[in-house]
C-alpha cells in the first residue's frame, strides 16, 4: 500500500462518511457543514487527480457560495423545524434499500470491467492543464457554445432566484 | 555557501539524508519532512502575528498621538507576550443554548483560513511553501474559508447580535469578493499566469503598480471590506452591535479571532506587495548590474518581502484609523454600484491594451497602460463629481432650511 | 477594399428600407432624411469605386469581385458574388447620380414642408390645404399623406438595382430584378385609391411577368448546361465555343436559345414591342417613379442584361460576319420598336405620356445598336439616356407640379398634364425650362454640344458602317420623329402664351426639385464629350475616346472603331435639326388639339395595340374563365359530382351511425372505456400523493426492476 | 498514481447513493437539496477521474465538470429561493407538506 493509496482511503473516508452523516444528521445546520467537509474530501480528490484548478473552483463554488446559501437558507426557514422530531421519513427503509442494490449493481459492473483495473499513465510532461482547460472553455472548435450556455444559465438563475425569493411578487 | 543560496532544498536534503539514514522508507520521508516544513511555516506565521500585535498598538498610538506600550521590555516588546499570557488564563466561558462543536470550531477556521495563505506567500525565489499554478484563484478559495469561520462563529454564539454581525460579515465577504476576483485577474493578464511566482518575475522590470495604478486601489478596497477593517467593520460595529459576530468569545478563542485578523491584513499586505510590487524582486532590473548582484540572495529578497509587505500592513491601518465607519447600505451601494462595474471596466481596458500595445517597446507600453488608468481615473471622478453635484441639488431642495427660505419668500 | 465596398453598395438603402418601415413611418423628416443618407451613402461608395476602377489600368482585364459559396449543389456549391467591370462601373455610375438626384427631388415632389390636406387620404394624391396667411384664405399644395412609405419604396428600389448591377452572377442578378418588378408595381399603384393607377399597376406586373417567366427559362437552361451561373464562368471562351456549337431548337444553337430567353426576359423590362403596353400606363404612378424606374434605371436594367448576356448572344459571331438569328431578331425588334413607339409620341397630348413612348423608343435604339453587335454604342446610349431622360421627366414632374399650383391658386380645374392646357411656361419656370430644354436637345440629338448626339452619333456610324442599312433607315427616320415630338412638347409647354388661367399661375418649383433638374441637365450636355469618335472632323482626337476603351475592355477582344462616314454624320445633323426646326415651325401656333394635324387615331390610340391584346389575349381568358371553366366545367361537372359524393357520403354517414356507432362505439367502447377508466382512477388516485418523494422513490423503484431484468433476461451490458 | 480507476468509480457509486438516499428519505426539502448536491458531486468525481486516466490533453472532463458546477451554482440558488419563498407562503420546509397539487 503505497502513501497515494493511504491518502485516498483516507480522503474516501472523509467524504463517505461525512456524507453519511449528512444524510442522517438531526441538525440541518449540521448536516449542511458536514457537506461542506464532504466538498472538501472531494476537492482533495481533485488535487491528487491534478485537477487543481477544478479543486480550487470547488472550494471557491461549493463551500464559498453554496455552502453559504444553504446555511443562509436554513437559518432564514429554521423557526418551524427548530430540529425536533425525526429527520428522515418514517419509511426510510425503501430509500436504503434501492440506494444499497443501486451501490451494490454499480460495485458489481465496475469489479467486472477490467480495464477499470487500471492505473493512471504519467502526467505527460509540457502539458499545461490549466492553459488546455483555457483554451478549450474559449476555443471556437471545443466547448465556447456550451461555456456560454452555462453562463446565460447562470444569469437567468440569478435573475430568476432574486426574483423568487424577493417576496415583492405578492 | 549553499545554504545561503538555497535554504529550504539545503536543510530538505540534508533530513532526506539523515532520516533515509534511519532506514525509513522514501514516502514516509516524504511526509515527515513536509510535515516538518509545515509546522516551521504555521510557527513562522505565529511568530510574526505577535509581532503584529506590537506592531499594531504602537502604529495606533502614533496616529493617535500617543506613545503606546512602552513599559514592558525594550519599547514594550514584551508586551504582546504578556497579553498572550492574560488571555490563556481568563475563563473560557461558553453560553447557554451554543452548539458547542461549531462554537468551537469557529476561531480555528478563522484562524486557518490565515495561515492556509501563508502557503502560497513567496517570500523568496528559493523560500516559498508551494508554487501554485491556480494560486491567485487559491486567494479567493481561502477567502471562502474565512466566510465559513465567521458564520459558524456567528451562529453557534446563539447571540442575535452574532448572528447579525455574522449575516453582515457574509452580505461583505460576498459582495467584495466580486470586484477583488475581477481585479486579481489584472496581475493575471499582465503576467499570463495565476502562479504567484510568475507573477513576482513579471515584475522584475516594472511593478504592475504603476501598469495598473486602479488596480491596486480596487484591490486595496477590497482588501479591506475582506477583512472587515474600518471603515468597513460593520460585523463588530461596536455602537450598533455591541461586537459582532464574536460577542459570546473570551480568552484565547477571541485571541485568536484577534490574531487572524491581524494575520489577514498582514498577508493580503504581502499579496499587495506580490501582485502589485513586485514582490520579494521588482527592482527595475537593478539585480543584473553586477554590485547589486547581493540583491538576488534569498534572505535579503525575503527581507524586501517583508518589508513591502509591512508597508501594505501599514497603509491598510492608516486607513483603518482616519477613516469613520460607513453604514451598511451605503457599504453595499458602493461595492455594486461603484465597485464593481469599476473593476470591470479597469479589467477590460487592461486586457485589450496588453494586447493592443503589445508590440510597442518597453516604455510606449508602460506609459501607455500607466496613463489609460489615470484617464479612467480622471472619467470616474468626473462622474462622480456630476452625480454628487446632483445630489446635492436634490437634498438641498428637500432641506428644511430652504422651504423654509421659500416660505419667507413667499 | 473595394470588394468590401462592392458588396456594402446596396445594403444602405435596404437598411433605410427596413428603418422607415418599422420605425420612423410616422416621422417625415426622418424618413426622408434616412432614405436620402442611405442613397449618399450608396452614391458615395459608387463614386469610390468607380475613381478607384479608372485608376486600373486595363480594367477589363482585371476587375474587382469576390464570391463566397452560398448554396451546396451536390458537390459543388452554387457562389454568389460581387463584380465591378467596366460595364457595371459606368452603370453604377449613372445609377448612383440618378437615384441621388430622384431622392433629393422627392422631397420637393412630394410637398415636405407644406401643411396637411384638407381631405387629404392615404391612397390618393393630395388634393391641397386651405391657409389662412394675412386674414384671407388661400390654397395651397399639401403634403403626400404616405410621404415615409414613399420613401421606404424607393429605397428598397434603389437596394434592387444596386444588387442587379453590382452581381456576378445571373441568380442575385434576377434577384434584383424581381425586387425591382415587385417596386415597380408597389410604386405605379403607389395612389392606389385610382382605379387607374390600379390597373396600371397589375398590367406592368403582369406583362413584365411574361417577360419574366421566359427569362428565368432561359437562366434555367444555362445552369442546366454549364451548371454555373456565374458571368465568368459562362463568358469562358471553351464554354462559349460548347454552347455555340451544340444545337437545340429550331435550328438555333443553344447560345442563340438562351439569348433568346434571356432577350424575352428584357423585352418585358425594357418595354419593347410587343410587351410595350404597360410603360405608358405605368406614368400613373408618382413623376420621381417615372423618372427613376420607368426612365432611369429599372427599364436601363433589361437593356444592361442584355449587353452583359451580349458575349453569350454573339457567340460564334465576329464583326463583320453576317448577324446570326438571334441578333437579326433583337437588332429586328429594336428598329421596330424605335420607330414604331417614336409614331405614337407624336400624336400624345400628355406631357408624361410623350415621354413614355420616347423612352420606349429609345430603347428600341439601344437594343438595335446591340442586335447589329454595336456593344459600346448601345451601352454610351444607355447612359447618356439615363441621364436625359431622368433629367426630362423630372423636367415634367417640375411642370406638372408647378401647373397643379396653377390650378390649386386659381381654383380652375383643368388636367395639369395636358400639354395643350400649358404654354408660355419658360418666363413662370425659367429653372425647368432651360433644364428641360437641355434635356430635349439631348434626346433629339442636337448636334456637338449634347450627349444624346454623341450616342446617337455612335449608333448610326455603326449601323451604317456594318452595312445594316435597313437598320438604319429605319432608326434615321425613328430619330426625325424623335426630333419633331421633342420640339412639339418643347413648343406646346413653353413657347407661345399660357392657354389657360392655370398656366398662367404656374410657378417655380422649391430648390430640391429644381438643384437636381440643374445636376442632371450637366451630365445631360456633358457626359457625351467622353465618347467622342477619334474620327470625327474638328473635335476627334481633342478628347481621347475613353468611353470606347474603358467599356470596350469588358469584352475579350477590344470591338474595333467604326471608320468615319461623312454620310451617318450628315443623316444625324439633317434629322435632328429638321426634327426640331419641322417642330417648332408647326407647333408655334397651335392652340388646341383641333389645330393640331397629327392627332389621327390610328397614333391617337397607340396602333390599338391595348384593344388588339384585350380582344386577342383577355377576352379569351374571361371568357374562359367565366363560361367555360366556372360554368361548364366547375359548376356542372366538378359540383355535380362533388354533389353525388356527399349524397352518397350522408347516406354512409347515416347508416354507420344508426347501426354501428350509437350502438357499438358509443354505448360499449365509448361508455364502458369511461366507466373502467373512471373505475380505475378512483382506485388510482390514492397514490397521487402530490409528495415528490413518493414520485421520486417510485421512479426509482422501476428503475432499479429494469435494469435487473436487462441484465439477467439479456445480459451484460 | 498507484490508485486503479475502479476506486474513484467505486467511490462515486458509494457517494452517488448515500445522496440517492438522502434526496428519497428526507423530510426537510433544503436536505433534499443537500443530497442533490452529493449526486453532483459524485458525477464529477467520475468526470475527473475518466480525464485523468483517459487521455488528459483532452479537456472534456474538466469542462464537463465545470459545467456541473454552473448547474448546481444556479440549481441550488433557484431551488432555495423557491424554498424561501414557500416557507413565506405555507411556513413550512417539509416536502411532504407541499402538496397542493395533489388529488
Amino acid at each position: 500500500m503505497t502513501v497515494d493509496q493511504i491518502i485516498f482511503i483516507l480522503c474516501a473516508a472523509l467524504i463517505l462518511g461525512s456524507a453519511l452523516m449528512v444524510v442522517t444528521t438531526g441538525k440541518l445546520i449540521h448536516a449542511a457543514l458536514w457537506l461542506v467537509a464532504a466538498l472538501f474530501g472531494v476537492a482533495i480528490l481533485y488535487a491528487i487527480l491534478q485537477a487543481g484548478f477544478l479543486a480550487v473552483v470547488q472550494v471557491v463554488v461549493y463551500i464559498g457560495a453554496i455552502a453559504i446559501l444553504f446555511i443562509f437558507a436554513v437559518m432564514l426557514t429554521r423557526r418551524e423545524m427548530l430540529d425536533k422530531g425525526a429527520q428522515t421519513r418514517s419509511n426510510w427503509w425503501l430509500p436504503a434499500l434501492l440506494g444499497l442494490l443501486i451501490l451494490t449493481g454499480l460495485v458489481f459492473l465496475i469489479i467486472g470491467q477490467p480495464a477499470f483495473g487500471r492505473t493512471a499513465a504519467e502526467m505527460p510532461l509540457g502539458v499545461d492543464t490549466l492553459r488546455n482547460l483555457g483554451m478549450a472553455l474559449v476555443s471556437q472548435n471545443a466547448f465556447v457554445l456550451p461555456f456560454e450556455v452555462a453562463s446565460i444559465l447562470l444569469l437567468a438563475a440569478l435573475v430568476g432566484a432574486v426574483f423568487v425569493a424577493s417576496g415583492n411578487n405578492e | 555557501m549553499i545554504f545561503l543560496n538555497d535554504p529550504i532544498n539545503f536543510i530538505a536534503g540534508w533530513m532526506r539524508g539523515l532520516l533515509t539514514g534511519w532506514g525509513l522508507p522514501e514516502g514516509l520521508t516524504t511526509v515527515i519532512i513536509y510535515v516538518i516544513g509545515i509546522t516551521v511555516l504555521i510557527v513562522f506565521a505565529m511568530v510574526l502575528d505577535i509581532l503584529l500585535v506590537w506592531v499594531e498598538r504602537k502604529v495606533v498610538a502614533r496616529f493617535q498621538d500617543r506613545i503606546g506600550p512602552n513599559r514592558i521590555g525594550p519599547f514594550g516588546l514584551i508586551q504582546p507576550f504578556a497579553d498572550i499570557i492574560k488571555l490563556i488564563i481568563k475563563e473560557d466561558l461558553t453560553p447557554a443554548g451554543a452548539d458547542k462543536l461549531l462554537y468551537n470550531l469557529g476561531p480555528v477556521l478563522a484562524i486557518a483560513s490565515v495561515i492556509i495563505l501563508w502557503a502560497i506567500l513567496p517570500l523568496s525565489e528559493k523560500i516559498f511553501g508551494v508554487d501554485l499554478n491556480v494560486a491567485v484563484l487559491y486567494l479567493v478559495a481561502a477567502g471562502a474559508l474565512g466566510t465559513l469561520s465567521i458564520i459558524v462563529g456567528g451562529w453557534a454564539s446563539n447571540n442575535k447580535y452574532a448572528l447579525l454581525g455574522a449575516f453582515r460579515m457574509v452580505a461583505n465577504m460576498i459582495a467584495y469578493e466580486i470586484p477583488m476576483v475581477v481585479v486579481l485577474l489584472i496581475p493575471t493578464i499582465l503576467a499570463d499566469t495565476m502562479s504567484v511566482q510568475g507573477i513576482t518575475q513579471a515584475q522584475s522590470g516594472m511593478w504592475f503598480a504603476i501598469l495598473s495604478p486602479l488596480g491596486l486601489i480596487i484591490f486595496l478596497i477590497s482588501a479591506i471590506a475582506e477583512l472587515g477593517r474600518s471603515p468597513f467593520d460593520l460585523n463588530e460595529a461596536e455602537s450598533e452591535i455591541v461586537a459582532g459576530f464574536h460577542i459570546e468569545y473570551s480568552g484565547m478563542k477571541f485571541g485568536l479571532f484577534y490574531a487572524g485578523e491581524l494575520l489577514h491584513a498582514f498577508t493580503f499586505g504581502g499579496f499587495m506587495a506580490v501582485l502589485f510590487f513586485g514582490g520579494y524582486g521588482g527592482f527595475f532590473g537593478l539585480e543584473k548590474i553586477g554590485f547589486f548582484s547581493w540583491l538576488d540572495n534569498p534572505f535579503v529578497q525575503a527581507l524586501v518581502f517583508l518589508a513591502k509587505a509591512m508597508f501594505g500592513y501599514w497603509v491598510i491601518m492608516w486607513i483603518k484609523y482616519s477613516m469613520p465607519r460607513i453604514r451598511i447600505d451605503h457599504m453595499l451601494a458602493f461595492n455594486w454600484k461603484f465597485l464593481t462595474p469599476l473593476a470591470l471596466v479597469v479589467l477590460v481596458n487592461t486586457a485589450v491594451l496588453s494586447k493592443v500595445l503589445a508590440g510597442l517597446p518597453a516604455w510606449g507600453y508602460v506609459l501607455g497602460m500607466f496613463l489609460s488608468n489615470i484617464v479612467i481615473g480622471f472619467i470616474t471622478v468626473e462622474i462622480l463629481r456630476a452625480y454628487g453635484r446632483k445630489q446635492h441639488k436634490v437634498e438641498s431642495k428637500l432641506s428644511p432650511q430652504n422651504t423654509q427660505n421659500q416660505e419667507q419668500a413667499v | 477594399m473595394e470588394k468590401f465596398i462592392i458588396w456594402l453598395l446596396p445594403l444602405p438603402p435596404l437598411l433605410s428600407f427596413f428603418v422607415i418601415l418599422l420605425f420612423t413611418n410616422k416621422r417625415k423628416a426622418l424618413s426622408h432624411g434616412i432614405a436620402v443618407g442611405a442613397a449618399g451613402l450608396s452614391w458615395l461608395g459608387s463614386m469610390i469605386i468607380f475613381i478607384r476602377a479608372l485608376g486600373v489600368e486595363g480594367f477589363g482585364k482585371q476587375v474587382f469581385g469576390s464570391s463566397i459559396n452560398w448554396l451546396p449543389t451536390g458537390s459543388t456549391w452554387l457562389k454568389v458574388g460581387v463584380q465591378i467591370d467596366p460595364l457595371s462601373a459606368i452603370v453604377v455610375f449613372f445609377v448612383a447620380w440618378t437615384v441621388l438626384a430622384i431622392f433629393v427631388y422627392s422631397i420637393g415632389y412630394h410637398n415636405f414642408g407644406q401643411p396637411k390636406g384638407d381631405h387629404d387620404v392615404a391612397g390618393l394624391p393630395p388634393q391641397g390645404a386651405t391657409v389662412t396667411e394675412h386674414g384671407h384664405k388661400h390654397s395651397v399644395p399639401s403634403i403626400e399623406p404616405m410621404y415615409s412609405r414613399f420613401f421606404a419604396f424607393i429605397s428598397l428600389f434603389a437596394f434592387g438595382m444596386y444588387t442587379l448591377v453590382v452581381s456576378d452572377n445571373l441568380l442575385t442578378l434576377f434577384v434584383g430584378w424581381e425586387i425591382m418588378g415587385l417596386c415597380s408595381y408597389l410604386l405605379i399603384g403607389f395612389w392606389f385609391g385610382k382605379p387607374s393607377a390600379r390597373n396600371a399597376a397589375v398590367k406592368a406586373f403582369m406583362t413584365t411577368r411574361i417577360g419574366d417567366v421566359f427569362m428565368l427559362l432561359g437562366i434555367a437552361f444555362v445552369y442546366s448546361f454549364t451548371s454555373s451561373l456565374s458571368f465568368s464562368e459562362i463568358f469562358k471562351p471553351d464554354m462559349l465555343q460548347a454552347l455555340a456549337s451544340t444545337p437545340a431548337f429550331f435550328g438555333l444553337s443553344a447560345a442563340g436559345i438562351i439569348g433568346l430567353l434571356l432577350f424575352i426576359g428584357t423585352v418585358g423590362k425594357s418595354a419593347q414591342w410587343p410587351l410595350h403596353v404597360w410603360l405608358p400606363d405605368a406614368m400613373e404612378g408618382p413623376t420621381p417613379v417615372s423618372a427613376m424606374i420607368h426612365a432611369a434605371t429599372m427599364v436601363s436594367a433589361g437593356v444592361y442584361m442584355i449587353i452583359r448576356m451580349f458575349p453569350l448572344i454573339s457567340a460564334g459571331w465576329t464583326e463583320g460576319m453576317p448577324l446570326n438569328t438571334t441578333m437579326s431578331i433583337i437588332a429586328f425588334i429594336g428598329a421596330f420598336t424605335a420607330l414604331f413607339a417614336a409614331t405614337i409620341a407624336v400624336a400624345q397630348n400628355d406631357i408624361k405620356r410623350v415621354l413614355a413612348y420616347s423612352t420606349i423608343s429609345q430603347l428600341g435604339f439601344m437594343i438595335a445598336a446591340l442586335g447589329i453587335g454595336a456593344y459600346v454604342a448601345a451601352a454610351f446610349h444607355l447612359v447618356t439616356h439615363a441621364f436625359f431622360k431622368a433629367l426630362l421627366f423630372l423636367g415634367s414632374g417640375s411642370v406638372i407640379h408647378g401647373m397643379e399650383h396653377g390650378v390649386l391658386h386659381t381654383g380652375d380645374h383643368v388636367d395639369p398634364q395636358d400639354m395643350f392646357n400649358m404654354g408660355g411656361l419658360r418666363k413662370k419656370m425659367p429653372i425647368t425650362f432651360w433644364t428641360f430644354l437641355i434635356g430635349g436637345f439631348a434626346l433629339s440629338g442636337f448636334p456637338v454640344l449634347t450627349a444624346g448626339f454623341w450616342s446617337k452619333d455612335e449608333i448610326f456610324a455603326e449601323t451604317f458602317g456594318n452595312g445594316h442599312l435597313a437598320v438604319f433607315i429605319v432608326l434615321a427616320v425613328a430619330a426625325f420623329l424623335t426630333a419633331f415630338y421633342t420640339m412639339r412638347q418643347i413648343t406646346l409647354t413653353f413657347f407661345g402664351e399660357p392657354r389657360t388661367k392655370a398656366a398662367k399661375h404656374a410657378s417655380e418649383t422649391p430648390w430640391t426639385m429644381t438643384v437636381p433638374l440643374i445636376v442632371l441637365a450637366v451630365f445631360a450636355v456633358g457626359f457625351g464629350w467622353v465618347g467622342i469618335p477619334e474620327h470625327f472632323p474638328g473635335l476627334g482626337g481633342l478628347i481621347p475616346n475613353w468611353f470606347h476603351e474603358f467599356v470596350g475592355g469588358t469584352l475579350t477582344e477590344l470591338p474595333k472603331a467604326v471608320e468615319f462616314s461623312w454620310v451617318p454624320l450628315i443623316t444625324s445633323l439633317c434629322v435632328a435639326l429638321g426634327g426640331l426646326f419641322f417642330g417648332w415651325l408647326v407647333y408655334r401656333k397651335v392652340k388646341s388639339p383641333k389645330q393640331d394635324f397629327l392627332q389621327i387615331p390610328v397614333l391617337k390610340n397607340k396602333w390599338y395595340f391595348d384593344e388588339i391584346y384585350n380582344f386577342v389575349f383577355i377576352k379569351p381568358a374571361s371568357w374562359i374563365a367565366e363560361k367555360f371553366t366556372s360554368l361548364y366545367m366547375d359548376q356542372t361537372v366538378i359540383d355535380g359530382l362533388l354533389h353525388s359524393v356527399a349524397r352518397f357520403s350522408l347516406f354512409l354517414g347515416d347508416a354507420f351511425r344508426n347501426y354501428f356507432d350509437k350502438p357499438v362505439i358509443n354505448e360499449f367502447f365509448g361508455d364502458g372505456t369511461g366507466n373502467v377508466v373512471k373505475a380505475s382512477g378512483s382506485g388510482l388516485r390514492k397514490i397521487q400523493a402530490g409528495r415528490i418523494q413518493y414520485y421520486m422513490v417510485a421512479s426509482v423503484t422501476v428503475l432499479v426492476i429494469f435494469a435487473l431484468l436487462y441484465y439477467f433476461l439479456i445480459g451484460g451490458l | 498514481m498507484s490508485i486503479p480507476l475502479s476506486w474513484y468509480l467505486i467511490l462515486a457509486a458509494a457517494l452517488f447513493s448515500i445522496g440517492l438516499f438522502g434526496v428519497l428519505s428526507r423530510k426537510n426539502a433544503i436536505a433534499i437539496l443537500l443530497g442533490v448536491e452529493l449526486m453532483l458531486n459524485a458525477v464529477n468525481v467520475n468526470l475527473v477521474a475518466f480525464w485523468r486516466y483517459q487521455d488528459p490533453a483532452k479537456m472534456a472532463g474538466q469542462v464537463f465538470a465545470i459545467i456541473v458546477f454552473a448547474v448546481a451554482a444556479a440549481e441550488v440558488a433557484v431551488g432555495l429561493a423557491l424554498i424561501i419563498s414557500v416557507y413565506r407562503r405555507r411556513k413550512t420546509v417539509v416536502a411532504d407538506e407541499i402538496d397542493l397539487m395533489k388529488w
